[in-house]
Parts: structure tokens; C-alpha cells; sequence
């Protein structure tokens, strides 16, 4: 058992590839747990920040400075009772949240956390990444048509307007970086989540600066396009509570709304993933080629667990200023100990580091460099999710006839123009 | 288990194929005609692509990827009609679209 | 009456929701009812929204929903009982509906204020417009989807709450006033926390004013939006910020200048296009030289007595009057016919948010659905005061 | 990458694929009709991958499932549904074309059976890694003319969609 589990280890493709499929397994269940316990946190987060934006406090009263108002908040949705209306078409609303959930955890099967950390490294990596998000679309249709409704339905129609336009602007965005991909000695591009992120390595630059500013306009153009395909605002038009009270889950209570919601922002993290992978170098460390050595490695590898540290030394922060009073005290002690994992966690993650730097132990060493690849791409993945709150916070909500003409008039021809000089300075460069 | 062969695909296509074709011969909805015919058009990919791997070549997928751009002209331009169809008539049954011109 | 209002007002007459407007039938035509439950309709305003896909071709309002009967219950109230009602009316602005009730009763009894009981009315009623714009501000920007105009503009109006509340023990419906003049006289420190006010919420608007006067979204989802023209706006007797966008110099505060508004040197600020950006603009404009006005009247208040001699029952000889004001919504006006006796025979009150919400059907005909979010919000209107 | 379980998957997804094509034509609603179609092109995109044409599923599933089933929806939700729920499903022909339809089905089988010899006992493994690629080149090599073709097909077919829709142009 501890054998075949560590027999992975060392190797360096994934269990899909490997047909390893314990560790396939383990993989697909720490994704599952990973992505819902981020979905979580960034719900916290989101009303933290959005709040502080908004000089207000946001959620405190559940656990210390609210860090447990995402677990109120689930056991609230999970007990509230579930509405069907009587005149919705009962499958389909039942079924809709599910399409809509799966199409966006299917997604993380091949994001590549690593070189080996993902589920499997697929030949059409990147088309299935695309297909298989543009299938969360049908979730949302089938909610707003199910729920027999006027404001879902109109909801539901202008989402997927809204998601089929913007998939092309995509969709060529995403084009020009793997046009980038074919700029190597062999001339063949690849599809492959890992293979593009490969290619960064193999040509020393993240495809943001690549051909600069062509990698960067197309990486905009897909950072626009992203924040339509998941129906955040300022492109938040399906669920525009101003106009359409809800949008497509009007209707919808409960767990099921739950459903969507866990939908939405794992859609989130997963387009972000791929923005990460195919411009921001995915599990690359930042300066990788400039700063290379052993010595710089040793540095950068020591990030995951200073970055726990420092959030320990937050919420210490925050327990010696507890207010001192009888009312406080379980408050103090769970933050307290919140402190202590997190802390426990970083030194856990700056032993692994600097056993790995230290000793000569391969499985040691394999996942300390595991650690680093997953902890740079979450990283990346998480200045995206702030993003996401910022343009929250900032801007006012497009209407839709602007959406789609700011979709087809702005950002196609853009893209397309993108790729096509991309493709030229290619030919001429490489 | 038996080991798939290329005969197991086609039987499955002749399925797929014959369930459209009594699909858009019996059905009176025109959507649920056009789905039909995305059906049959399924039905000759998957003859395709498995003749493609049986022959070891990769024509038979190019070819499969030249039937799905088909399919998404014929559903825009099919889909187009019914709604200019039911703007006029206020009707998508295939047994009341009996006039050339209107 | 040119030939283009007469347009407009045959299209508000012909509204007709059953007959189609094209002689063919449409595949999406479908009928909405916007609230009364909506979280942008500003309380329990419905409108009935006709839609081609998402264009509107045509709205109906159904009113009526916080009707309490306001006319009805000064016909059974002294004039003095009568006042605190009148709050209850624009709720956001009941310094300014005190103030018109007030100087109405006062003109029926050819009262005058004095004029430090003016002033003091002069300061709460300009810092109640701005509480008002504030509000407008926050909830229209909130209609559109800026969320966080909101929570700056509540933050400051909080300012002017604590005013009020200091001053009068009431927050949001004042009973500021008493006919005659103020009950209370100001609090010590009055004038050092006006002024405090004042130079703290100048570079807080000049803080809105960068969320969203240059942002791109902004100006796209309001540029162009709900216009209405100076000449429809007159014919349907649309006043205050709505009317001067259009472009029409039309204040009563300089116009028929009522309490002591004559002695202050302010602008009106006007737009050009009558469209909602324009009113937004004039709305920010107005905010500032509400702040002027505070400035002079701190300045130069006078002291002396803050109570007229009013009779300890007032009963007003047989007469009519009509007074209006320049509400921060547009013109509030109060029609009272006395008999007589110690209470109104009819009392009127025009209120500006229920004539201004009859530009809504012209201003939003061929727009999206989305548009009707935001000419509602620009309309600034209050239920409370819509149905009385 | 070793199959797993193939001959379970491949009854598995055959037996949704036939399962959905049935849904599709005996649903009295068109969005169930709609979602069975989607089954349908699901588990034919599964049986392409067990074929090895990775980028034709992938097609599949973001052309078919992403794309077309979307306008299918978003048709169905525009024409009024309501009433032609409660209609006659079948039109009057049926039997014909049911007979239509059976005789295609025994044409099929007996070909199935006679051919049968024809096919060899087992398909000749594709080297899997770089199919993307050989496509791509067959696309813009052998193709070139019929993609052009292709690419021509479809702006045609969004104009004629656009001015077919369109109330006013």
C-alpha cells in the first residue's frame, strides 16, 4: 500500500498518464476538497474585502473577525427548506444546479498544479478546459427556463448570450498563446495544459511578455473575457439583482443555490487557471530564469511556508488585540489556535524546504518541489480571485446591448488582430 | 468481456442513425426535427472516426470535424428559418408549413 | 404647445398593454411586472414593463401601494397636529417638507418667521437636500451596479443625521419646524459643527464625483439614457434637478424666493441633454452650492427670537393658499383651503416625486429593461411621497 | 495511457448514447428532447476518446454540447412551447415513416451481418500523443481547399441566420 503510494512519487508524469490510478484517485479527491474548501474561503474573503472596500466590517460575530461565517452559512443553506415551485418543470430544475456544478469541477482534471500534479495531462487539454466550461452555460439555461419564470428567463437568455459571445474572444486569445507554443525547435505546438506551461519553461518567458505586447493584449482580451464567462461584474448581467431581482436562480433556495454558487466560483478558480497556465507560467516560480541557482531556488522555495507564517503572525496580531473581557475569551482561544495551525503549518512547510535543501531524501525532495509548484499557482490563482472582488467593488454593471457590443465590435477584432500578428512576428521570428 | 471492435461502433451508429431517421420522419416539431438530424449527423461522425481508427489513418476525423461545421451551419441557418417561420405562422409543426409562400 | 409634446403626451395616453404595436405577431413580447417587490424600485413602485426581447415598449405605473392617506388625515387634524405627517412623506427630506407645510400655514395666517428661526431653516434645509442627494446618489449608483458609492454616501450622510439628531432629537423624520418658526434653538457648538460638516463632506463629493464621473461604464450606462426634453419635461410639469438637466433655469429658490434664500449668493446649476448623466451632474453641482448656502447662513446667522407671535390655537381665517418649495426632489407645493375652523377644510400637498415619476413612460420607451433601472433611480423618486 | 475497463465503458456510453437518441424522439417537450441531445453528444464525445480522436471529441463537446445545444435552448425559450406540449406529437405519416425507418433498420442489419468478415477483430492502436497535430497538418495541407470551403460555408450560414432573424436590417 505505502509502497504503490509512494512509487508515484517519483516519477514525473501524471497518474492519468502514469495509469497509477490510486494516486489518480487521491489526486481527484484533493482537488475536490481543495476547490471547495477555497470556494469557502474566498466567500469569506470576497464579503471581508468587499466590505473593507465599502468601509464597513463585513461579517464578525461568527468566530473571530467572522472566519466562521462561511460554516454558518452553509449549515443555514443546507437546513433551509427546498422550494420547487409548483409550476417549474421539476427534473430540469432539479438537475440544473448538478449540469452546472459538474461542468465546472470536470474542468479541474487537468489543471496543472505541477509537471505531475495533475489528474491527467490530456492531449486537447486546453479544448477540454474551454468545452467542458462552456458547458456550465446549459446549467444556467436550464435553471432559468425550469423555473417558469419571467426574470429567470430573461436572465438565463442573456447569460448565454453572454457566454456564447464571449467564448470566441476567448477562444482566439487563448489561440495566439498556443500559436506561441509552436515557437521551438520541433515547430509543433501543443493543446496539453502541461505542455504549454512546459513551453514557458523551455523558452524562459511567460507569454504575458512574449512577443511583448502581443502576449499581454491577448492575455487582457482573456482576463475580460473570463470575468463575462463566469457572470461577475461588471458583466454580472444573468444575475443583475437591480434589474432582474436574481437573474437565473431566482427561484432557487437553499442547497440548490448553494449548488450554483459553489459553481460559480469554482468556474472562477478554473478560469483563472487557465490564465495562469497559458500566461502567467503556471507552477513557474516568479523570476525563475533571472534569479536561477540552487541558491535562488532554496530562497524561493522557502515562500509557502514564510506566506503561512505570516498569516499566523495576523491572526496572533489579532488575538493579543482581543478585546479583554469574559465575553471574548472562546473568540480569543479559537483565533489563538487558528495562529497555532496556521504557524504549525508554515514551520511544517519551512522543515520540508530545508530538509529537501538539506538532506538527499527523493521523496522528500519531490514533494517539496510539489509544494512550491502548487503553492506559486494558487498564488497566481489568487491575485485573480482579488481581482474578481475588485472590479466588484469598483465598477458599475454594463447593460447588455454595451456587453455584447463591447464582446464583438471590441474584443473579437482585437484578438483576432492579435493572433494574426502573432502568427506573422512567429513566422518571421521563429 | 468481448474486446470492442469497429463492428460494435457501427452497430451503435446504426442505432443512433435509424432513431433519427424515424425521428424526422414521425416527429411534427421542427426543433425536435432539426435534433434528429444532429443525431444522424452523430451517427455518420462516429462511422467516421471509427473507420479512421480502424484504418489507422486520420482522414475519417478530419472528415468528422468537416460534419460538425456542416451540422452548425444547418442548425444556425434551420434554426434562423423556424424563428422567421414562427414570427409569420406562430406554428413549428412540420405539418403545418405546407406553403411556399405566405 | 409644439407638435413634439403633443407626441409625447398622445403616447402617454395611448398606452394601451392588450393591442400590439406591430400589425405582425412577435415571437418574444412579453409583459413584466416590475414590483412591487423589486430591490430597484425604490420601495413598492410597479411598473408594468411591455418588452420586445428586452427593449421596452411601454410601462404603466401602478401606484398606491403606501397609500396612507395624508390629505384625508389633515382634514381631521389641527394645523399644529397636522405637521409631524407631512415628514412622513418624503421621508428623505422631511426638513424640506416641514418647511413648505410650515411657511404654508404661516402665509395663510400672515405670519412671518424671524430671521433667525429662518436661518437656522435655511442650514436644515439645505443640509436635508444634501442628505437627500446623498441618498439618491448611493441608491442610484447601487441601481446601475456600483455598489460601493453607496456605503461612502451613507457614511457621510450619517454627518448630517447626527446634526439633525442633536438639534431636534430625530434622525430621519425631523417635525423640525413649528408654524411661525423653530421650536428649538440651536445647540451650543451648531455653528462649529455645521462648518466642521462642511469642510469634511467637500472633498467626500469630490470623492464620488471620481468613482464615477469619468468611469467609462458609467458614462455608457447614462450618457443618452432616459432624455427627456425641456419642453416635454415643462408639459408634464417635471421640476427640480429632472427639469433643470433639460436645460431650463427653473428654481424656486430664485424664482419665487421663499424664507431668506434671496440673501444668498448661489447657482443653479443646469444641463444640456435632459439625459441621466446630465441629472446626475446637476445633482453633484447641487450639492456644492447647497454647501455655499451653508457656508453664507453660518456665516451671517443673526441672533434673536426664533418663534413669530403665533396664537396658542391657530385658526386661520376663511381662505385658500398655495405655497411651494424647492424640495430637493422639485417643487413641493401645498394647496390648503381653510374654513375657518382649527383644521384644514382640503389640504393638497403637489408633490414633486409623483409628477416627476409621469416622465418615466417617454423617458424610457425603446430602451432596455436595464434602463428602466436606471431612469427610475434618476427620477429620485419616494414612494412615501408618490402615494401619500 | 492503458485503457481502463474498456469494454464496460464502451456499453456504458453506448447505452446513454442509444438511450438519449430514444429520449430525443419520444420526449413531448423539446427541452427534454434538448437534453437528451446533449446526453446523446456527450457519450459519443466519451466514445471518440475510447477511438483515440481526442481533438474531435474535444470538437464535440465545445462545438456541439457548448455551441449548438445553446442556440437550441435559446430557440426553444424564444417560440412559445406551451401549446405545443399539449398537441399531437406525431404527425399523420407516422406509420410510414416508422416503416420507412424499420426498413432502413433491417437494410442495416443485414449489411452488419454480411459485412461483418470485412472488419478486422480489432482497431489498429493511433499513436495518441500528437493526433492535435497530424490533424492540424492534414487541415492545412491535404484539406486546405475543403477547410477554405468550410470556413466559406459557415460565414454564409451567419449571414443567412442574421438576415433571416433579423425583423429589421
Amino acid at each position: 500500500m505505502l509502497n504503490s503510494l509512494m512509487s508515484y512519487l517519483g516519477s514525473s508524469v501524471t497518474p492519468g498518464e502514469a495509469g497509477n490510478q490510486l494516486w489518480a484517485l487521491i489526486y481527484v479527491l484533493i482537488i475536490f476538497t481543495g476547490v471547495s474548501v477555497a470556494v469557502i474561503a474566498m466567500n469569506w474573503l470576497e464579503r471581508k474585502a468587499l466590505a473593507h472596500f465599502q468601509v464597513r466590517l463585513g461579517p464578525m460575530r461568527v468566530g473571530p473577525h467572522g472566519l466562521l461565517q462561511p460554516i454558518a452559512d452553509a449549515v443555514k443553506l443546507l437546513l433551509k427548506e427546498d422550494i420547487i415551485p409548483s409550476e417549474a418543470d421539476k427534473f430540469v430544475f432539479w438537475i440544473a444546479p448538478l449540469i452546472g456544478l459538474l461542468a465546472s469541477f470536470t474542468v479541474y482534471t487537468v489543471v496543472p498544479f505541477g509537471p505531475s500534479q495533475a489528474v491527467s495531462d490530456m492531449n486537447i487539454g486546453i479544448l477540454f478546459m474551454l468545452g467542458v466550461s462552456s458547458l456550465g452555460v446549459l446549467g444556467i439555461v436550464m435553471a432559468g427556463w425550469a423555473s417558469n419564470s419571467h426574470y429567470p428567463l430573461i436572465g438565463a437568455l442573456r447569460s448565454s448570450a453572454q457566454m456564447v459571445s464571449y467564448e470566441v474572444a476567448m477562444g482566439l486569445a487563448v489561440v495566439s498563446a498556443i500559436l506561441m507554443t509552436s515557437l521551438n525547435q520541433t515547430g509543433t505546438g501543443t493543446l496539453s495544459m502541461i505542455g504549454i506551461v512546459q513551453a514557458q519553461q523551455e523558452q524562459h518567458v511567460w507569454f504575458l511578455f512574449k512577443f511583448f505586447p502581443l502576449g499581454a493584449i491577448a492575455f487582457v482580451i482573456f482576463a475580460i473575457a473570463m470575468v463575462a464567462e463566469t457572470n461577475r461584474a461588471p458583466f454580472d448581467l444573468a444575475e443583475a439583482e437591480s434589474e432582474l431581482t436574481a437573474g437565473f436562480h431566482t427561484e432557487y433556495s437553499g442547497l440548490r443555490w448553494s449548488l450554483f454558487m459553489l459553481a460559480e466560483y469554482a468556474a472562477m478558480i478554473a478560469v483563472s487557471s487557465i490564465a495562469v497556465a497559458l500566461w502567467l507560467g503556471g507552477w513557474m516560480r516568479p523570476f525563475s530564469h533571472w534569479l536561477s541557482g540552487g541558491a535562488w531556488d532554496f530562497v524561493f522555495s522557502l515562500f509557502p511556508g514564510l506566506t503561512f507564517l505570516g498569516l499566523a503572525a495576523i491572526a496572533i496580531r489579532g488575538t493579543i488585540r482581543m478585546p479583554k473581557h469574559s465575553l471574548f475569551r472562546i473568540q480569543t482561544i479559537g483565533l489563538g489556535a487558528f495562529a497555532a495551525v496556521l504557524s504549525g503549518i508554515g514551520l511544517l512547510l519551512l522543515g520540508i524546504a530545508v530538509g529537501a535543501r538539506a538532506g538527499d531524501h527523493v521523496a522528500l525532495a519531490r514533494s517539496a518541489d510539489a509544494l512550491n509548484n502548487v503553492y506559486w499557482f494558487v498564488m497566481k490563482i489568487a491575485v485573480f480571485m482579488y481581482m474578481f472582488i475588485w472590479y466588484r467593488a469598483t465598477w458599475p454593471r454594463y447593460r447588455f446591448d454595451q456587453l455584447m457590443s463591447v464582446g464583438w465590435k471590441v474584443m473579437l477584432p482585437i484578438s483576432l488582430g492579435v493572433l494574426i500578428v502573432t502568427a506573422i512576428v512567429g513566422v518571421i521570428v521563429g | 468481456m468481448l474486446e470492442i471492435t469497429t463492428f460494435h461502433y457501427l452497430v451503435v451508429a446504426a442505432a443512433l442513425f435509424v432513431l433519427g431517421v424515424i425521428g424526422v420522419l414521425t416527429r411534427r416539431n421542427v426543433v425536435v426535427v432539426l435534433m434528429s438530424i444532429e443525431l444522424i449527423l452523430n451517427a455518420v461522425n462516429l462511422n467516421l472516426v471509427a473507420f479512421s481508427r480502424m484504418w489507422g489513418g486520420l482522414h475519417g476525423q478530419v472528415f468528422a470535424i468537416f460534419v460538425v461545421v456542416d451540422a452548425a451551419a444547418e442548425a444556425a441557418v434551420g434554426l434562423g428559418i423556424l424563428i422567421a417561420f414562427f414570427r409569420n405562422k406562430e406554428t413549428i409543426n412540420v405539418d403545418e408549413i405546407d406553403l411556399l409562400k405566405w | 404647445m409644439t407638435a413634439e409634446t403633443k407626441n409625447a403626451t398622445n403616447a402617454l395616453s395611448n398606452l394601451d398593454l392588450e393591442t400590439p404595436e406591430k400589425p405582425y405577431l412577435d415571437s418574444n413580447e412579453l409583459i413584466i411586472n416590475m414590483g412591487p417587490q423589486h430591490p430597484a424600485t425604490h420601495g413598492v413602485l410597479r411598473v408594468i414593463l411591455k418588452l420586445d426581447g428586452e427593449k421596452v415598449l411601454g410601462t404603466e405605473c401602478v401606484i398606491g401601494y403606501l397609500h396612507r392617506g395624508v390629505e384625508k388625515i389633515a382634514e381631521n387634524r389641527t394645523y399644529t397636529m397636522f405637521n409631524p405627517y407631512v415628514d412622513r412623506m418624503d421621508y428623505v427630506a422631511a426638513v424640506s417638507n416641514g418647511l413648505g407645510y410650515c411657511q404654508a400655514v404661516e402665509k395663510l395666517l400672515n405670519v412671518e418667521a424671524p430671521p433667525r428661526a429662518n436661518y437656522i431653516r435655511v442650514i436644515l434645509t439645505e443640509l436635508n437636500r444634501i442628505a437627500s442627494h446623498q441618498l439618491w446618489l448611493g441608491t442610484h449608483a447601487l441601481d446601475i451596479g456600483a455598489m460601493t458609492p453607496l456605503f461612502y454616501t451613507f457614511r457621510d450622510r450619517e454627518e448630517i443625521l447626527k446634526i439633525f439628531e442633536k438639534y431636534c432629537g430625530a434622525r430621519l423624520t425631523t417635525h423640525a419646524f413649528r408654524i411661525g418658526g423653530c421650536q428649538y434653538e440651536t445647540y451650543a457648538g451648531f455653528e462649529r459643527e455645521v462648518k466642521e460638516f462642511v469642510a469634511f463632506v467637500k472633498p467626500k463629493i469630490d470623492e464620488y464625483e471620481e468613482l464615477l464621473t469619468t468611469n467609462r461604464i458609467w458614462l455608457e450606462r447614462t450618457k443618452n439614457v432616459g432624455v427627456i426634453s425641456a419642453e416635454d419635461a415643462i408639459a408634464l410639469g417635471v421640476t427640480g434637478p429632472v427639469l433643470r438637466a433639460s436645460g431650463v433655469k427653473w428654481d424656486i429658490r430664485k424664482a419665487l424666493p421663499y424664507a431668506n434664500y434671496s440673501e444668498f449668493d448661489f447657482e443653479i446649476p443646469i444641463g444640456e441633454n435632459g439625459d441621466t448623466y446630465d441629472r446626475y451632474l446637476v445633482r453633484m453641482a447641487e450639492m456644492r452650492q447647497s454647501l455655499r448656502i451653508i457656508e453664507q447662513a453660518v456665516e451671517r446667522i443673526p441672533e434673536g427670537p426664533i418663534m413669530a407671535k403665533v396664537p396658542k390655537v391657530i385658526k386661520p381665517a376663511a381662505g385658500e393658499i398655495y405655497h411651494s418649495i424647492e424640495a430637493p426632489k422639485g417643487e413641493l407645493g401645498y394647496f390648503i383651503v381653510s374654513d375657518g375652523s382649527t383644521q384644514p377644510y382640503r389640504l393638497r400637498v403637489r408633490p414633486p416625486s409623483f409628477v416627476n415619476l409621469q416622465a418615466l413612460d417617454i423617458m424610457v420607451r425603446g430602451l432596455l429593461v436595464a434602463d428602466v433601472v436606471a431612469v427610475i433611480g434618476t427620477l429620485d423618486i419616494v414612494l412615501g411621497e408618490v402615494d401619500r | 495511457m492503458t485503457p481502463v475497463a474498456t469494454p464496460f465503458f464502451f456499453y456504458l456510453l453506448s447505452g446513454l448514447a442509444v438511450l438519449g437518441g430514444v429520449l430525443v424522439i419520444t420526449r413531448r417537450n423539446a427541452v427534454h428532447s434538448a437534453l437528451a441531445l446533449i446526453l446523446t453528444l456527450l457519450a459519443v464525445a466519451g466514445l471518440y476518446l475510447m477511438l483515440y480522436a481526442p481533438f474531435v471529441a474535444g470538437v464535440q463537446i465545445i462545438v456541439y454540447a457548448g455551441g449548438i445545444m445553446v442556440l437550441f435552448l435559446f430557440v426553444i425559450m424564444l417560440v412559445n412551447i406551451e401549446r405545443t406540449v399539449k398537441e399531437r406529437q406525431f404527425n399523420r405519416i407516422w406509420p410510414v415513416g416508422l416503416a420507412a425507418s424499420g426498413a432502413l433498420l433491417v437494410l442495416f442489419v443485414s449489411v452488419l451481418v454480411k459485412g461483418k468478415a470485412l472488419f478486422p477483430e480489432r482497431g489498429l492502436p493511433l499513436p495518441e500523443a500528437d493526433n492535435t497535430q497530424k490533424i492540424g497538418e492534414m487541415l492545412y495541407g491535404n484539406y486546405m481547399f475543403a477547410f477554405e470551403i468550410a470556413s466559406l460555408l459557415l460565414l454564409v450560414a451567419i449571414l443567412g441566420a442574421v438576415i433571416m432573424t433579423k425583423k429589421k436590417i
